[in-house]
Order: structure tokens, then C-alpha cells, then sequence
């Protein structure tokens, strides 16, 4: 896994106040490339978030990349953040991923299981489509 | 008025260095320092199971619960205190009704009207019944002229006030029109119970429920009131102290209450509404409503002048929750921005989904109101949309 | 071992100027201060309703909520904590499952033992199935090998431990015999969880059932596990908090353990049980299996070697609950002069009509015991009885 | 209602520790005359009394009186007293009647309605009886 993108992001964080954090993720949301209608799926969709999230992903030369979106501004910036570190990676290197990102620059709340944010279920979705492919790969080899 | 505040430990709080301003009463509201320490000090002197106990501390607690059940017998104006029943909260007592009249809801209707908690919606359906709901206005004012009855229609099951909008139902109406069709009727009062002074006999409904939670009592209790009409139905759940005679073969049920209250009740819970109840009646429930009123209206007004602010419903009579959206704002967004100002609003479907379908959104960001809240609380609220909108900018 | 008594504030308490006994411990447990600190504090600072809030408070309480289910899983062994449901207590868990299994088990049989809770019993005559027991002995042995399978058999479902005589039943034999059948089988663990260390994976039962406020911990909050096997069945009870989507025509249900849990939870009550698993776990599990034993077994020698009282049961493995007579003198007698002696017991049927029936009797005097019992208490138990006999002379 | 005979009563009551009222209401219990076993039916017994309770009524002359029994021998003590105090009496005094002595010599508890003893319902029922008494007294008359 590439740290350094995830270590950029800290610093972009660091020492910014909620108000500077949560402009910073809106206007990262804002550039985050939005999402044909057409993709937006019931079976692109995660369930158990408060705002909507689609999911789609990309294979390319055994690498994968996640096209996100979502309705709310913040929840796009978060998962800017997470296609940041996670795209163009190869299955194993997501699987083995330690996003210790999203705590230290204090979004963790937005991780918990309380499924007021679905953090966790956009991350598991992300985990679950690497699983799928690194056992295709297994079965291509 | 003194700060109704001060009996709040809670309020006393600041999250993120912030006063915390708590207006997610319609979910849950916080908890005076009586209801707090009558549960802990029932748990250090009086704590035992009630019923059958030949002990001092069996003999305690047996008689704080039935005061309980007398004094919330009163408070809803009830003709006896045998047509009370402490259930698990609003959801436990409507299920209980849709189990024990199942059989008879079966292949029938049940009327709703399109503003209910999903609450008083899934538990129809799993009783096998077809929910079908009341007109109404785009202000989410009941249109009861057009109220279909129908011979399948069984059961009318309605909100006395809206959990996302504040509307108040015309249940008197309503009532009154099902009388005339003898179908029976259950409220749901898990948003008035806390707002305004109530009375079933008033009222004319057969089934009224309510939560604990949401009336500055615990988690995990609240209340069935059953008119004595409807003492004889089967029990919806079978266990220890409901029971005459259990054999293997053949079992015979006691009279409500004890009928409708199988198992250990939640008798710490109950206390806690009877202490509850004692904090309002302290303050009297007129005036409660009055002074919610107030902050009610004030916090209407405020977000009607606000360009850029939908609010939803708009009937005659409201209170509790406010419901609104900011334009091209996601509802979520707003609420965590809001958070993060001290303010605490809930936000998305409010279960109640076939209501947000009808107003053609996803959710909304919902503030609601308790009788510690006041105008400067809604102060803060303004201050807070504005800086979502300026954050957005 | 230190005085394990003095966590109990209760237990400092003189009833009738005597130092109170309390020995109505299978009918409800005393609370340790952790578990009363721990509802007042959550009251106090982080109350708020769980899921979907945007809002600090509801974090920190569905984290708190989320954690105790954690907690809970844990501590029974579960796979997974999906698979553990807050419910309000043993009756309401066991009526949950009678529900969701319902239409299966319609005209069909449910085994149980002799000894079963009327809990264990009512709720499965309520959902139209025939209530059949495994044979049993004169001292209450299970026997197993008369057990009969048939196919009209969908559940078999057992106490671990009986709340009137003390027995453990042999749950590991029957999940076993049932698993050959492919019949689910329900524990009533209501009087095991708190005296034996309990592994859901080793006991191998699809169901398992228990109350928090017999472990030390709220009235009013109970646990069902269910087995991920399990994870589809249709939910017995509807509402806010399960739903995936709800339309009045249709409704799709969240996956467990939020399908099992509609309406808001009993929060304080599920982070009680945490704070008494917490207790349970500091003084642990073994030791206080290990003190209970002891004080069991001097109780069953102490009473054994009295003229004149007849104890019932007498299996391989006992704890919890001990019940006897005194002859030519009624339970009810026995009970009220002990009480005068500040000896808390609990007279009566206990909510087992069928095994009274099976012992030819209309009730018993039963003593039932808590990690904070000592021999002690037992002497002040059989000092009582002296007295009663005297009295009666 | 003659409240000498439940004056004396509390008189007979005042004072004891309650090992000595227990007792006391143990010798009153030994004897009160039992019930024939015939007439302990179904019928005739109270439900929601941890001890079982019969009850029969007789009318002389227009006087009721109470014939009751129990299996256990306090709760035996307790009814022979009210026996002693309703008994030979018309029923409109039995409907008026305030059965103070037992509040008084300490048996309120056992009078809760929270059913570990069923004193409230046996009372229950002799008021039961008096009142379809008087209202046939009423049809006759
Ligand atoms: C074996 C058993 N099952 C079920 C129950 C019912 O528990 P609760 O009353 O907490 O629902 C009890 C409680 O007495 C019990 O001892
Ligand atoms: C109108 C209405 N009905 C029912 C409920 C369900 O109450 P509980 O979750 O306490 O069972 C609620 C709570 O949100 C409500 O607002």
C-alpha cells in the first residue's frame, strides 16, 4: 500500500480546525468526478448509510480502481479520499490495506458500526470486490 | 419560569467545547435528576422481582410497580388502572395489539394515515393486514372527509402527532367516525405523550401506546393502554405471570394487566415513568405545553424567513418536531455540520419512509423539541443553517 | 476471597431490624454499584437514541450500545455478534422465536423437559404447537434415551438449568441427539448465565435465551442469541430501526442483529449487562461457579440433614436453586416466618406448574443463590427454618 | 359493622413482636373449622392467593355468614379473623363494613394488591357475595 498518499493526506489535515476539515472534504467532494445516472444502481448501491453511495470498479492490467459517488457533499469528500489511496492497486496490496488514514485525521466516528455513516460498509464493499478478484486471479494462475 | 434546563444533568455538557444544545427529542429525550436517581436508588434499597413474593423487598417493589401503573392510569385519564400495561416501548405495545387482534386483521384492512412511524406500519403487515392510509393535503393535513371504511376495514391505527412534521391528528374525528363503524381504534402517542395533556376517555380510542424514552423516563419501557372493551383478547405473549393454570395440554390466562404482562416487566423502567410523570405534573403539563409552544412557534418562524429553507407540513395545530431541508444541501451534511456547532438534530427518513416518499425526498434534517428548550436554543440553530449555507458558498 | 457482598449497596440493608438474607436470587439478583454507576452515568452524559444519528450523543451511545453486544457475544461464545439481539428479557426472547418460527411449528411438537419456566412453555402453546416432554425421573433426571423424535418434532427446547430445583440438564446430549434429526434446539439459559461459564459454539444450540436482570444487571433488557443459520427468518416483531425499505405495500428487512431489534432498544439496560459482564468477569467466571458450589452443596447438605424437610430434585450437576418443604407445613407459612427473620425466599409455584404437577405438590420453598451468598446466609436460612418448626410445634 | 369485635382485635394484637402475632394468628388459624372436603371445588376457592383459599356463605334470616378455609395455617388465622368480624351480619353492613383491624394490627401487606397473598381478593368476594345479597333482598322486597 502506498502510504505516502495516505501520510499527504494527514498533513493536509493536520492541525486544521472541524470547519477547515469539513470545507476541505466539501470542496473535495465538489472535484470528485460524478457518477452517470445510468450506474446509479440499486446494485451499486451500499445500504445502511445515511446518504446514498454507489460503488462501481475497474480492472485494469490486475489492478483495481473504485469510481464513487453520493448525494451528500461530505460523504463524497471522504470517499474522494478513499478512492485516493485505494485506486490502481493491485486486490492484495487493498486486502492487506490499513487505512489508518480516516482516525488520524478524526473522520473515525464516521467509520463506527453505528451505521450513521457507512464508512465501514463502503470500505467493506471495496474489501469484498478486491477478495473477488484476487480469488479470480488465484484461478486465472 | 425557572431554567427548566437545571434539572438536566446532560445539558450541562459541552461536546466539541460547545454547549450542547439537544434537539433530538423526538428520538429520545434526556433525563431529570429525579427519574435518574429514583432508578438508582430503587436498585440500592428496593430491588427485588414483584408478584407472588412472600418478602419485605418483594413486597416494596410489587407496590411501587402498581403505583406506577396507577399513577400513568391517571395521567391518561384511564377508567381503570387495569387497562394499563407496561410493554418495551411504542413498538412492543403496537405489536402486541397487532398480535393479539391477528387473526382478525387477517386478509383485512388496517388505516393509517401517511405520516406514521414505521412502528405503526411493519407490525400490521406481519399480522398479515393490507395498510392502507387516510388522505391528505400537501400540508400533511388529513383529509377525513375522503377516509374510506370499508367492510374490510378492521382497525384504525394513527399517529396522534407526527414524529418528522409536528402535525397534530384529529383523533377526536376520527374516533368518533369509527365509533359510528364500531372498528376499534389504537393511537400511537409516542409524540404527544410528552407534549400535550391527554385523556383516552377524551379521546375514545380502544389502544393508545407510548414509549418511556421519550418522556424523560428510561429505555426500555413504555405503556399499552387497552380499554376494558378488549379485555378478554388472547395474550400476544405467553411466559410467568400471566398465567392461571399452565399445563402441557391446556392454559388459562388472569385478567389485565397481569394478562398482557408476561414475564418480568421492566420494573425499574416502570418506576422511572411514574418519577417522569412526577417531574411534569411538577411543572404542570399546561404549561408545558405552553412554553413548547412558544419555542415551537419561534423556531417556525425563524426557519420561514430563511430563503433557501423548505419545512414540511403545515397543519393547525403542531408541535414536537420541525422538519426542513436546505436547498441543495444534503440533509446529512447539514446535520453534521450542525453536530459539530453543539447543535444535535437527527436527520434522514425518520422511519417513516412512506412519508418521505409522498413529500418526494430521501430525508430531511428534523429538530425537535422537550420542555427544557428555549428560544435561545433555536438561536443557535439559525446561527448554525446559516453556516452550513455560508460553508456551501 | 474478599467480602464479595459489599459491591451490593442493597445488601448493607436491615429488613425488619435484621440483616437481610436475600436468597430470591433466581427470581432476580441484586446489582453491583458498577452496574447502578453505570446506568446513572449513561443517563448522566451520553444518553441518546442509537443508529442513524448524525449528532456526538448518538455516537457515543450506539458505539456504547454496539460494544456491549460485543461484549455479550463474547462472553457466550458467539461466531459473530450479528448473531447476539437485545430483546426485553428470557420471555420476550423465547416469544420472539415462537413468532418467527410460528408457521412451522403450527399443529406440530415442541419438546421440552419437566421442568420447564412457563416462559418456556406458553409461548409455543401460543404459536399452535404441541408441548411434549422428555421423560424424567423421581429425582428429575432427564432421560434421554426415552426421548422420542418424530416428525411431527420442529424444536426442541430446554432450561439449562431448572428455577425451582437446581438441576443442570444435560443440553450437550440433546443438541447432539437433535443435530442428527436436523431439529433446532432453544436454551433457556435464564438460570445458567449467571453461575456456569457457558460456550454457545460447545453447547452447539441454535437458540439461546437469557435476562439481564438475573445477572446482575437492569430490569427490563434481555439477550436472544440466534444462529447465523438462523439469520433469515422473518422478524416477529416490526418497526423502527429493522427496515431496509417500507412502503405501506411492502417491506424489506435489515440483515440481524437490527432485524431483531425493532424500536429503540433498551440502551442503559444492554449497556448494563455489559457492566455486569464486566463484574462477573473481574471476580471470574470459574471462582464464582467455584463459591457458589460450595455454598450450593452446604445449603443441600444443611437441609438434607433436617427431620422433617423434604428437597426436591437430586441430579449429577446442581447450582442456582434449591426447593424444599417443611412437612405438615405450607410453603406460603414458611415463607412469611423466614421474611420476619430478614431470610428473602420465594414461595409458591415458581412458574412450573407442570413439574408441581409432576411432584404432587402445589409449591415449594425455594432458596436461591448469588456470587454475594455465604455459608453464612444459609445458616440464617436454616436458623429461620428451626424457628418455623418451632412456631408450628 | 360492630367494630367492638375488630377493637378487640387490635387490642388482643397491640404490642406483640410480630414472632407472637404470627403465632397468635397460627393458633386462630388451628382453629378454625375446616372446610368439608367436598365443598373445596373450584368454585368455591379464590384465585391469585399464593396460599389456597375457599369460601362459602350462608344466609340466616337474612344474616350472611362466611365458612372459609385455607391450606395454609396464617393466611388460615387472618380469615378466621375476618370470618369473626363479617359474620352474622346483614348484608348492606357488610357492603359499608371497614375491615380497619387488619391495616391496624399490621397485616396491611398482606392486603396489597400485588397478589403474594390474596387477602384483597377473599375480601373481594365476601363483598361480591353481600352485594348480589342485597340486590336480591331488593327484588324481593
Ligand atoms: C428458567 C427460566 N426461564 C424463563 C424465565 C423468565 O425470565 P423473565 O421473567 O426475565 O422473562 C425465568 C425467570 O424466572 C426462568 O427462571
Ligand atoms: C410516532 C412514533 N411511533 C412509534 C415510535 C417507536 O417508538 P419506540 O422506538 O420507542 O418503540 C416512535 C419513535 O420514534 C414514534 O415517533
Amino acid at each position: 500500500m502506498n502510504d505516502a498518499i495516505q501520510n499527504e493526506i494527514i498533513e493536509e489535515f493536520d492541525g486544521l480546525e472541524w470547519f477547515d476539515k469539513y470545507s476541505l472534504l466539501i470542496s473535495f467532494g465538489k472535484k470528485l468526478k460524478p457518477m452517470d445516472e445510468e450506474f446509479k444502481t440499486e446494485d451499486n448501491s451500499i445500504s445502511g448509510c445515511q446518504s446514498k453511495v454507489w460503488v462501481r470498479s475497474y480492472n485494469k492490467d490486475g489492478k483495481l480502481s473504485f469510481d464513487l459517488d453520493s448525494d451528500a457533499m461530505i460523504t463524497k469528500g471522504i470517499i474522494a479520499l478513499v478512492a485516493k489511496v485505494v485506486n490502481d492497486r493491485y486486490p492484495q496490496e487493498i486486502l492487506n490495506a490499513d487505512l489508518y488514514f480516516i482516525d488520524k485525521i478524526g473522520l473515525k466516528s464516521n467509520l463506527s458500526p453505528a451505521r450513521s455513516n457507512g464508512l465501514e460498509s463502503i470500505i467493506n464493499r471495496i474489501k469484498e470486490v478486491a477478495t473477488n478478484e484476487a480469488n479470480s486471479n488465484d484461478l486465472k494462475n | 419560569m425557572k431554567d427548566l434546563a437545571n434539572d438536566f444533568p446532560i445539558l450541562e455538557q459541552k461536546v466539541y467545547g460547545k454547549r450542547l444544545v439537544y434537539l433530538d427529542n423526538a428520538a429520545t429525550t434526556q433525563k431529570p435528576n429525579s427519574v435518574i436517581d429514583t432508578i438508582s436508588d430503587y436498585y440500592r434499597t428496593d430491588n427485588s422481582n414483584i408478584h407472588r413474593g412472600a418478602h419485605y423487598l418483594s413486597e416494596v417493589s410489587s407496590e411501587r410497580y402498581e403505583e406506577a401503573r396507577k399513577k400513568v392510569s391517571d395521567f391518561i385519564g384511564a377508567r381503570n388502572s387495569s387497562e394499563v400495561t407496561f410493554t418495551s416501548g411504542t413498538t412492543g405495545s403496537i405489536n402486541q395489539v397487532a398480535r393479539s387482534l391477528g387473526p382478525s386483521l387477517r386478509g383485512k384492512e388496517v388505516l393509517v394515515t401517511g405520516v406514521e412511524h414505521h412502528s405503526n406500519i411493519v407490525p400490521w403487515q406481519l399480522a398479515g393486514a393490507t395498510v392502507n392510509a387516510i388522505p391528505m393535503d400537501e400540508d400533511c393535513n388529513l383529509l377525513i372527509d375522503s377516509m374510506e371504511i370499508t367492510n374490510k376495514t378492521k382497525l384504525i391505527a394513527i399517529a396522534h402527532v407526527s414524529n418528522v412534521l409536528g402535525c397534530v391528528n384529529e383523533i377526536k374525528e376520527i374516533t368518533e367516525i369509527a365509533k359510528d363503524h364500531d372498528i376499534p381504534v389504537l393511537v400511537d402517542a409516542a409524540q404527544s405523550i410528552q407534549h400535550l395533556p391527554l385523556d383516552v376517555k377524551d379521546i375514545g380510542c380502544d389502544f393508545l401506546a407510548f414509549s418511556g424514552h421519550k418522556m424523560y423516563a428510561s429505555t426500555g419501557v413504555g405503556v399499552l393502554y387497552t380499554s376494558d372493551r378488549f379485555s378478554d383478547i388472547t395474550p400476544a405473549i405467553g411466559g410467568g405471570g400471566m398465567i392461571d393454570r399452565v399445563s402441557l395440554d391446556k392454559t388459562t390466562y388472569l385478567d389485565p394487566p397481569l394478562r398482557f404482562e408476561a414475564g418480568t416487566p421492566d420494573i425499574a423502567g416502570a418506576i422511572s415513568i411514574s418519577a417522569a410523570i412526577d417531574h411534569m405534573q411538577k411543572i404542570g403539563m399546561d404549561k408545558i405545553k405552553k412554553h413548547e409552544q412558544e419555542v415551537y412557534s419561534y423556531s417556525r418562524d425563524r426557519l420561514l424567513e430563511m430563503d433557501n429553507v423548505t419545512v414540511y407540513g403545515n397543519t393547525n395545530e403542531m408541535c414536537g418536531a420541525i422538519s426542513f431541508n436546505l436547498d441543495n444541501i444534503h440533509h446529512y451534511d447539514t446535520g453534521l455540520i450542525l453536530d459539530k456547532m453543539g447543535v444535535a438534530v437527527r436527520t434522514g427518513h425518520h422511519c417513516a419512509q412512506p412519508l418521505m416518499g409522498s413529500l418526494g425526498i430521501e430525508g430531511t434534517v428534523r429538530a425537535s423539541f422537550a420542555l427544557y428548550n428555549t428560544k435561545e436554543d433555536v438561536d443557535m440553530l439559525i446561527e448554525g443553517i446559516e453556516k452550513v449555507e455560508m460553508m456551501y458558498k
